[in-house]
């Protein structure tokens, strides 16, 4: 079976710096898959590369069988990611950037409502402006603007950061129902004991480069 | 999954999710259209109404506040598509670059129609002015106001990630909103009855500048999503 | 056939020095020619114009300097168009180099006509359609470069660079036709910008050699923009390679992360 | 008439000099730029394209 992201020697600036400097990764149907690394290491770069949003100056990338290097706009609506910004109009109430969003995204109003639901946003929230909410609520609203699309591939980017211990386990099992129901998901975090509890394998980048990927065959941690 | 509904209903849906945010935010109507009766007023101040000057300079200084009001619109909208990753997030969300700047487009008409209609008052009773040809007008209004946002969001769209923003809208804006100024004005004396000529050439001329900006935008308004 | 590649290879092998090479100072060598011819004509032998006297002296450096502006411009428009379907480095310092070159004549343009007013009007600014054209299109290139100035990702700043080049180039026409119906659609055609069909045999030869000139100096100082912009590029590119080792080795000791 | 003949004068001299005189400048400027980057940049990455 073919692997969902297809990385091989993948250079990525930044401007002119070398967020990325030759990156191989596989990452297969169905795997949840840890990204870890300190600040800094390229981790929010990869994921924009997946994402198609970040092009490549030398090397490969297949993404859900469309090659990156000819077409980047193809795979953005089959992935969801959740990035360090909020992707939300912080003007705007929590329904009506739901209701936009998932529009955008092809999706439907009710796919938008139903998300909500989902990431446990409680409804006296609904008519609130997104910029009188706690980060943690915001970080839930975000999440489902995220979900409503159903992506196939998650990219998310510290998904568990700004959130209570509810909301953390909330987006483990969000994780892990994506991963048996057949997406695949690609996540960065410090949260190391967390983290590594949901995820069925993790890597290591650092300085733009994988340091230690583990052939897939094998399970839960590698090292350390 | 459905695929993308088309350029129409993309154009339609961030027009609404664009009015929605003026609704909420309400900076046109606190900020800008106060903003732009300031500027009546030190017209009046600097062209001695006594001599008449004012009258016989009236659509041009209406038409040149409506540019200088349309620049800060201009960066407020677009402002708020730079924040919070909007910019990132439309781009994943595959909506066609072409219903985003229509959408765009049609929002800032309509926001700047809205306030051309405030200011006309406003010269009404400020200026004492007459109006007649009242149809020439309107169609002059509009066709105007599409060229303004036509091109305006397509530099609006490029300034709006620069930290040199405030500066740079106007200085590449401005230059290219002249033709406009200069129709509208000379269209505009036309319906206030100062000429004798016909306004309609001004009317025509300013449709042709509309419909140039807004096909120009629509087709660059993809790699200026993508890469600027 | 060998001997013509054996001497291209021999001219080519040692590195350029600067941004001339044999085929700049061949064309510069011709503009300096017809540069010759003009001033020797244009200043000297050429009589006074019957109508607009010895101003037509000002004249025959006004007009080929907006030939050239005009040439630049247009080079600006297609690299940009070009830059978007071929996203080629090529296509973006050709644009670049256009729009700087364009300001350059553009500007001399100005203060020529600006002179020639002086002398026929009496006053250096008249609110003359075609002077207040030429202002408004040169601060929209001024606009270009200043985009340009910005430091930016360099495919950024070629996208940011081929929208305004597009963009501008369709508003030199609106722009032209908007300024001439302006004072209404009745003003007689100027003088400024155009050739007079009348003009003596001298004149017209004045003229011609001096527009051969200046398209002659623009093509010979694009090349060498082009030339020295691509240095630039490269000059910026040279800690790439390092950036790319050294970001490699960023990871060498610290494979031990905890936090 | 006398100082009317001077303005025309010096304003023909004028255009010339300021035409030659700011292309000269900025050739002169973008040659010395070059010949300056040349002698940072490597050799081989000194092919015109």
């Amino acid at each position: 079976m073919s692997a969902i992201v297809h990385l091989r020697s993948a250079v990525a600036l930044i401007g002119r710096f070398p967020a990325l400097a030759g990156v191989n990764l596989d990452v297969h149907a169905g795997e949840i898959l840890l990204l870890r690394g300190p600040n800094g290491a390229g981790k929010t770069t990869l994921l924009g590369v997946c994402a198609g949003l970040i092009g490549l100056s030398t090397g490969e990338a297949v993404v859900l069988g469309e090659d990156l290097t000819r077409n980047r706009r193809a795979v953005r609506r089959r992935v969801g990611l959740l990035g360090h910004d909020s992707f939300l109009y912080q003007d705007l109430s929590v329904v009506e950037n739901l209701d936009f969003w998932s529009r955008a995204a092809a999706a439907t109003v009710a796919d938008g409502r139903a998300a909500l639901d989902r990431l446990g946003v409680a409804s006296r929230l609904f008519e609130l402006p997104v910029h009188s909410l706690s980060a943690g609520q915001r970080r839930r609203v975000s999440f489902a603007a995220m979900i409503c699309r159903r992506p196939e591939l998650w990219l998310l980017d510290e998904p568990h950061a700004g959130l209570d211990s509810a909301g953390r386990d909330l987006v483990d099992g969000l994780m892990s129902e994506a991963a048996t129901s057949g997406a695949t998901v690609l996540f960065a975090s410090h949260e190391l004991d967390r983290a590594e509890h949901v995820a069925h394998r993790s890597v290591t980048i650092s300085g733009g480069v994988i340091l230690d990927e583990t052939p897939p065959s094998t399970e839960t941690r590698a090292d350390s | 999954m459905s695929q993308s509904g088309g350029v129409l209903s993309d154009a339609l849906l961030v027009a609404r999710k664009d009015l929605l945010l003026e609704r909420r935010a309400k900076i046109g109507i606190g900020q800008v259209l106060p903003f732009a009766i300031l500027v009546l007023l030190l017209f009046a101040f600097a062209l001695d109404p006594d001599r008449g000057i004012l009258k016989l300079a009236t659509p041009g200084l209406f038409w040149v506040t409506v540019l200088f009001s349309a620049v800060l619109t201009l960066q407020r909208s677009f402002a708020l598509e730079a924040e919070d990753g909007i910019l990132e997030a439309l781009r994943l969300s595959g909506m066609s670059p072409a219903g985003i700047y229509l959408g765009k487009v049609t929002a800032l008409t309509i926001e700047l129609l809205l306030l051309e209609a405030v200011l006309v008052l406003g010269v009404a009773v400020l200026y004492d002015t007459k109006f007649l040809g009242i149809p020439l007008l309107f169609a002059i209004a509009l066709l105007a106001t599409l060229g303004i946002a036509g091109a305006g969001a397509v530099y609006g769209a490029l300034a709006a990630r620069l930290r040199s923003r405030e500066t740079l809208l106007p200085l590449l804006l401005l230059p290219l909103l002249a033709p406009v100024l200069i129709a509208a004005t000379r269209g505009c004396e036309v319906s206030l009855e100062r000429e004798a000529m016909s306004g309609w050439p001004w009317a025509a001329l300013l449709g042709i500048f509309a419909l140039v900006y807004l096909t120009l935008g629509s087709f660059l308004f993809r790699p200026l999503l993508e890469d600027a | 056939m060998t001997t013509t590649k054996i001497q291209s290879a021999s001219t080519v092998s040692p590195a350029p020095t600067g941004t001339g090479s044999r085929g700049t100072k061949v064309l510069g060598g011709f503009a300096l020619v017809f540069l010759i011819i003009a001033v020797v004509y244009g200043l000297f032998i050429s009589p006074p114009d019957a109508q607009l006297g010895n101003t037509i002296r000002i004249i025959y450096m006004h007009v080929p300097t907006v030939m050239a502006a005009y040439l630049a411009f247009i080079i600006t428009a297609v690299s940009s168009g070009m830059y978007l379907w071929k996203r080629t480095e090529f296509w973006d310092l050709l644009g670049s180099s256009g729009a700087e070159i364009g300001v350059l004549f553009f500007a001399v343009t100005i203060v020529d006509g600006a002179l020639w007013g002086k002398v026929t009007w009496g006053v250096f600014w008249r609110w003359e359609p075609r002077l207040t054209t030429s202002a408004v299109l040169l601060i929209m290139y001024i606009g270009y470069l200043a985009v340009r100035a910005i430091p930016a990702d360099p495919r950024t700043r070629a996208t940011r660079c081929a929208i305004i080049g597009i963009v501008a180039i369709v508003n030199v026409p609106i722009v032209h036709k908007a300024v001439d119906w302006w004072r209404g659609l009745h003003q007689g055609k100027t003088v400024l910008g155009t050739i007079d069909p009348e003009m003596g045999g001298t004149q017209l030869f004045a003229m011609y050699s001096a527009l051969i000139a200046g398209l002659l100096v623009c093509v010979w100082l694009l090349i060498h923009r082009f030339r020295a912009g691509f240095l630039a590029e490269r000059a910026s590119d040279l800690g790439l390679d390092q950036a790319l080792e050294e970001r490699r080795l960023e990871s060498s000791p610290a494979t031990g992360e905890d936090a | 008439m006398n100082s009317s003949n001077l303005t025309e004068t010096l304003c023909i001299v004028g255009a010339w000099l300021v035409t030659f005189g700011a292309v000269g400048a900025y050739g002169a400027s973008v040659i010395l730029r070059g010949r300056r980057l040349s002698k940072i940049v490597p050799p081989e990455q000194r092919r015109w394209m």
